[in-house]
């Protein structure tokens, strides 16, 4: 097994363990450069909810929290099944991993359905900013930039939803030809690291998005 | 060192794989550094180009050459490409990639393919932007302001800014790798503080590449979709607030301004130790101040906000942290200076321009101190004066730098030493014609002359006739070295390992380094600049 | 070498947690705060952040750097978030528009 | 070239400044350059002399001498900064409209002018401000003056010209094609004559009394009586009182007040009235229309009693939440009311 773990070892690496620090240390920079890009959108939004709490109070109330809320759980199980994964490779059981791996796709892929339903129904309600937006009640332009941001943030999110299940489908082919072992499971840790960023993110987006509506 | 000399030269990374495609998917750093630094000329020249055609046509106040949309356009790409496509990945992705796992003994970046990547991502990002240029140009400036490009502006805003985000991914992907090298991947016993200042720099620019330029992505993605779809983000038309877009871009683009300066004050701590043979001086102090100056840059871009619509007590927070950014820059300009005072100075080339940015370098900055003096930006901001002022620090400081670290490190790149009379003539006529060119723009903006102006009151004449002709013999200055190092490149005189006779651990290895930098990882036993310690290596004394 | 450092159990418990936490947020929203309904929504997210990057990402069990690579992320944020609010909050302060 | 209030002290500012960093730069020149003479490397082989290659009291003294200049700079600047921002109660009220790419001004009594202005020496003069498409500037060098102009919100600045003359006016914020011709004159006039080019425009009409028609233009009338019976507030004496709001939270009848009433009604609503009666003027009204109607309310006069008009400088806390895009409603901290200082 460190025969195994060894070869794998790039050749400007020493030591396995150096690579895998140097690849986990990488990984959470990306994630803090993951933080500013979406941090430049909750900045935005931060300063016109501020401005503008009754419309956004009021495009709030649009959403649907009974699904929002399902989602977040589908999320936070998919996060939470993402973790076994990249336990269950630690410890060296593939079959475990494969298994593990595709329930989280699947949690992912009825994330994005739910959320598709929910543009559809947004859809329908005439709430597509610019080009088929339709709302008649006061302060419309600036309903329609609560929807703007909506549309923005969660759009934005599931796009890194759908990369996240590409990246998975990379790591469940790797899983099952067999790469990963005990002392090698450096990419599946660190999908599993997107895959956990990805749905702070989302915990994040519930609370301002869904949460706030039910009292204008 | 002798073992390393014994290396047969046909084995270094230039010659041991041959072909297009060996270089088009190498993932060796110091190839992708020299693919960085083709790509990095080009645009430069790019960039230049347009600037020779707006000062020929601000010879005149009515303007002689194009009309003002065209004018408009020419200081955008200018400023774009300069910005974006030279200055941000020119010293860092070129010398930075090339000298990084050299300087610290690694074989070579924690993510050689990352970093392949972010040069096609670059590439691309350029050419999406160079397609924007062909199809008609940007007339925005190269600050992309609200809601003029957003709503009025009728030419290819969205191309443009496209081009741009996709290349700050290039950004990205190298902070990424060069922190996550000088972190894991040194040589035994090569501690922080036995580092190059060199390292440091790098350090501190990539902490700003990987926390500023999402901000920047996102913003400019904003942007390309209140365009796109004329929704409201900053809109004022529909709720939006186009200062709030003013913060999020500056909130990138003043640290951008510190990406460009960090890695020319690490060429610069390179040069003046080994041209003056001492150490440098106060080494703790100049390493933390580059920190300093990644950490403090982030606090201080409401600066340009002044009179931009921002709150006064804001404005005075800025202003207050804007003269703290000032003190570890100045910090650095004394302690070269003192590197200086009875060592051993060399007028090689490298020298030249160090000492060039040296003072170029501290006329700009101190500007900077005008400007951030709330009641004089009120007068001078938006004027030549920014102007000049940014040019003293990113032509007088970065480009000076640049050239200096281009000159320095050129026998270990090419492995052939570049004709030093007609050098140092070059930096004189750089030197030179960059002062005239620029420091009249000072006096122009003094007396009020606006920026961005296709056409000017007929008493501004004078001074832009001197900046004209300045430019001309700066543009003779940038040609030249074009020239006599492509010349080099074939028949310039062997260089050897270390002509310099330099400490660092780039010169241990034979120049052309082999593909693997060191035959065997050295190991550090001294620190940085010990040209004492190393007398008898470096047969000094 | 990796081990795995946190145990099964540690994982069921904070998805637990996690899960609760989402029914504590969502029932919240049922009750009328004003303007706090938006501050308590957001600590509850900090909270479940908190949980899964320390926990799902084992952020507790790395090294040091990583931790503080983590914090510099959040304290940028911040840093953006409060400056850019400086602005938006004091504006109006002066008497005249505009200032 | 500096004829205004402030110049003064811009250019002692400036020169202060011009000589502190001369000297210290000419210090640091003389000793690069004498060390690159006098130290001129003599062999190949030469090896300088060791010597300590840090010296904390030395550094010491290079950071902490910087930090005080540095203080003291910023502090004058911040100093002169408030000067520039903060008008005098006596000013002279001029209204500045920019748009692509010209300069409309316009003064309570006075034609309205392109890209130029009169006004008369020695007096304080202050520029509400707003555009009626993207950023400009309002920047005349001689009075080391300029301020964004910005759509969607008013910004001000003043000046008090000190000698006679004309001056260039630019715009300074890049705002697209003819930006370089977005120039004007600022003309400052002895007092009579500038009296004497009042009564010359006076026959155009004044500010207010174009607002006067508009007011009736547009229906205003029909809900605003004067004597306080209609359906809507009486708009006599509003300008620059203290508004109160629904919700308990008061505003300051100012300009940007005005404004917003006109293009986001219902952002705010006055306690007791009805919220769904005014009606949104902001597809109706261009922002010079939006001018004439402020003066014309202004015109109205002051509430009986009040004199809060004769002092806005020493009332700010009255200021409700000021810029354009302010919306009350919003938190606490931005709804600043009377005693939350």
């Amino acid at each position: 097994m460190a025969d195994h773990a060894a070869a794998l070892v790039r050749e400007h690496f020493s030591t396995a363990e150096q690579q895998r620090e140097t690849e986990t240390l990488g990984m959470w920079i990306f994630l803090a450069t993951e933080v500013m890009f979406f941090g430049g959108l909750f900045v935005a939004f931060t300063v016109y909810r501020m401005y503008y709490p009754q419309a956004f109070g009021t495009g709030s109330a649009g959403m649907n929290i009974v699904l929002g809320s399902i989602n977040t759980a589908v999320l936070i199980t998919s996060s939470f099944t993402m973790a076994m994964a990249v336990h269950s490779a630690e410890v060296g059981n593939p079959r475990l991993l494969t298994l593990l791996l595709i329930v989280t796709m699947l949690l992912g892929c009825i994330f994005l359905g739910i959320k598709f339903t929910e543009y559809y129904q947004h859809f329908l309600e005439h709430r597509m900013p610019g080009v088929w937006f339709d709302y008649a009640g006061p302060a419309a332009s600036k309903v329609q930039m609560f929807f703007v941001f909506y549309y923005f943030m969660t759009g934005l999110h599931a796009l890194h939803m759908i990369v996240g299940v590409g990246v998975l489908l990379v790591i469940l082919g790797r899983a099952m030809a067999g790469s990963f072992s005990a002392g090698y499971s450096t990419p599946v840790a660190m999908a599993g690291l997107y895959w956990s960023f990805v749905d702070i993110i989302w915990v994040f987006l519930f609370a301002i998005f869904y949460l706030q509506g039910l009292h204008v | 060192m002798s073992t390393t000399v014994a290396v047969p030269v046909e084995t270094n990374y230039l010659t041991e794989k041959q072909g297009i495609l060996s270089w088009l998917l190498t993932t060796d750093h110091k190839r992708i550094g020299l693919l960085y630094f083709f790509s990095v000329t080009a645009f430069f020249f790019v960039g230049g180009f347009f600037a020779v055609l707006m000062r020929l046509h601000l010879l005149t106040p009515q303007g002689v050459i194009v009309g003002p949309e065209t004018y408009n356009k020419l200081f955008t790409m200018h400023g774009i490409i300069m910005v974006w496509f030279f200055l941000i990945p020119s010293i860092p992705a070129t010398l930075g990639n090339f000298l990084i796992p050299m300087m610290i003994g690694a074989k070579d970046l924690a993510f050689p393919k990352l970093n392949l990547a972010s040069w096609y991502v670059f590439m691309l990002g350029g050419a999406v932007t160079l397609w924007a240029l062909v199809r008609g140009g940007v007339d925005t400036g190269w600050t992309f302001y609200t809601p003029f490009s957003t709503t009025y502006s009728t030419t290819y805003v969205v191309g443009a800014a496209l081009g741009i985000f996709i290349s700050g991914f290039s950004s990205i992907m190298t902070g990424i790798n060069f922190i996550a090298t000088i972190h894991r991947m040194r040589a035994p016993g090569l501690t922080w503080f036995r580092l190059p200042i060199f390292i440091w720099s790098h350090y501190a620019t990539s902490m700003i590449f990987v926390l500023a330029t999402p901000v920047l992505a996102i913003t400019l993605l904003m942007v390309c979709f209140e365009r796109l779809f004329q929704v409201g983000i900053f809109d004022p038309a529909l709720g939006g607030d186009p200062v709030l877009f003013q913060h999020m871009f500056w909130f990138y683009s003043h640290p951008a301004v510190y990406v460009m300066i960090l890695p020319a004050m690490a060429v610069v701590s390179e040069i003046i130790p080994v041209f003056s043979r001492r150490p440098i001086f106060g080494y703790t102090a100049v390493a933390y101040s580059s920190v300093a100056i990644a950490v403090v840059g982030f606090l201080v871009w409401g600066h340009h906000l002044f009179v931009a619509g921002e709150s006064v007590y804001s404005a005075m927070a800025f202003s207050f942290m804007s003269y703290l950014v000032a003190i570890p820059s100045a910090i650095k300009v004394f302690n070269w200076s003192a590197t200086m005072v009875k060592g051993s100075i060399s007028w090689d080339t490298p020298m030249l321009y160090a000492i060039g940015f040296l003072g170029l370098f501290t006329i700009g900055g101190m500007t900077g101190l005008f400007l951030a003096a709330l009641g004089l930006d009120v007068h001078v901001t938006d004027t030549y004066f920014v102007v000049a002022h940014f040019h003293y620090i990113m032509v007088g400081g970065a480009v000076m730098a640049y050239l200096g670290g281009v000159h320095y490190w050129w026998p270990k790149i090419s492995g052939k030493m570049y004709p030093e009379g007609l050098a140092r003539l070059s930096a004189l006529i750089v030197f030179l014609g960059f002062n005239l060119t620029f420091f009249p723009q000072f006096v122009l903006g003094f007396l009020g002359m606006p920026r961005r102006y296709a056409a000017y009151p007929d008493e501004f004449q004078f001074l832009h006739v001197l900046s004209t002709a300045g430019a001309s013999i700066l543009g003779v200055g940038y040609v030249l070295p074009l020239c006599y190092l492509i010349w080099a490149w074939k028949y310039g005189k062997e260089a050897g390992p270390n002509p310099w006779r330099a400490t660092g651990l780039e010169w241990q290895t034979a120049s052309p380094p082999p593909a693997q930098n060191f035959d065997t990882t050295p190991i550090v036993t001294r620190p940085a600049y010990d040209f004492e310690g190393m007398k008898e290596e470096l047969h000094l004394g | 070498m990796a081990q795995p450092v946190v145990p099964k159990r540690t994982y069921l418990l904070a998805y637990l947690v996690l899960l609760a936490l989402l029914l504590l947020t969502t029932i919240l929203a049922y009750i009328n705060m004003g303007p706090f309904s938006m501050v308590i929504a957001i600590l509850i997210a900090a909270v479940q952040a908190s949980l899964i990057a320390s926990f799902f990402m084992q952020a507790l069990y790395e090294s040091a750097l990583v931790r503080v690579v983590t914090a510099g992320g959040i304290v940028w944020f911040l840093i953006m978030m409060t400056l850019v609010l400086t602005d938006y909050i004091t504006r109006g302060w002066l008497p005249f528009p505009g200032k | 070239m500096s004829a205004s209030s402030v110049a003064g002290e811009f250019n002692w500012l400036f020169w202060t400044l011009v000589v502190v960093c001369g000297t210290v730069a000419t210090a640091i020149a003389c000793v690069v350059i004498y060390s690159a003479l006098r130290y001129h490397r003599k062999n190949e082989n030469e090896l300088p002399p060791p010597l300590p290659s840090n010296n904390i009291r030395l550094e010491a003294a290079w950071t902490i001498i910087p930090f005080f200049l540095f203080m003291g700079m910023f502090a004058w600047g911040a100093k002169l900064y408030f000067d520039i921002e903060r008008p005098p109660d006596d000013a002279l009220q001029v209204y500045v409209v920019a748009k692509q790419w010209m300069w409309k001004t316009q003064q309570l009594d006075g034609a309205r002018e392109i890209n130029q202005l009169h006004v008369p020496v020695g007096q304080p003069v202050k520029l509400l401000m707003t555009s009626q498409d993207v950023i400009h500037s309002f920047y005349v060098p001689a009075f080391r003056i300029k301020q964004d102009v910005l759509p969607g919100r008013y910004t001000s600045i003043w000046f008090q010209a000190t000698k006679p003359g004309k001056y260039h006016l630019f715009c300074a914020e890049y705002c697209g094609t003819k930006h370089s011709g977005m120039i004007g004159w600022i003309y400052v006039m002895e007092r009579q004559q500038y009296q004497h080019w009042l009564q010359e425009g006076a026959a155009e009409g004044s500010l207010a009394s174009d607002g006067e028609k508009l007011f009736h233009q547009f229906g205003c009338a029909n809900c605003h009586h004067f004597d306080g019976q209609g359906r809507c507030p009486n708009l006599q004496g509003l300008f620059h009182s203290t508004v109160h709001l629904a919700g308990g939270t008061t505003v300051l009848a100012d300009e940007a007040y005005i404004r917003r009433k006109l293009f986001d009604p219902r952002a705010t609503t006055v306690e007791g009235y009805d919220k769904d009666v005014m009606p949104d003027f902001s597809h109706q009204l261009t922002e010079e229309d939006v001018i004439q109607l402020i003066a014309y309310i202004r015109s109205l006069g002051p509430a009986p009693g009040s004199t809060i008009e004769s002092s806005p400088g020493s009332t700010p806390s009255q200021y409700g939440n000021q810029p354009g895009i302010a919306y009350p409603g919003a938190p606490p901290i931005l709804n600043r009311t009377p005693g939350m200082r």
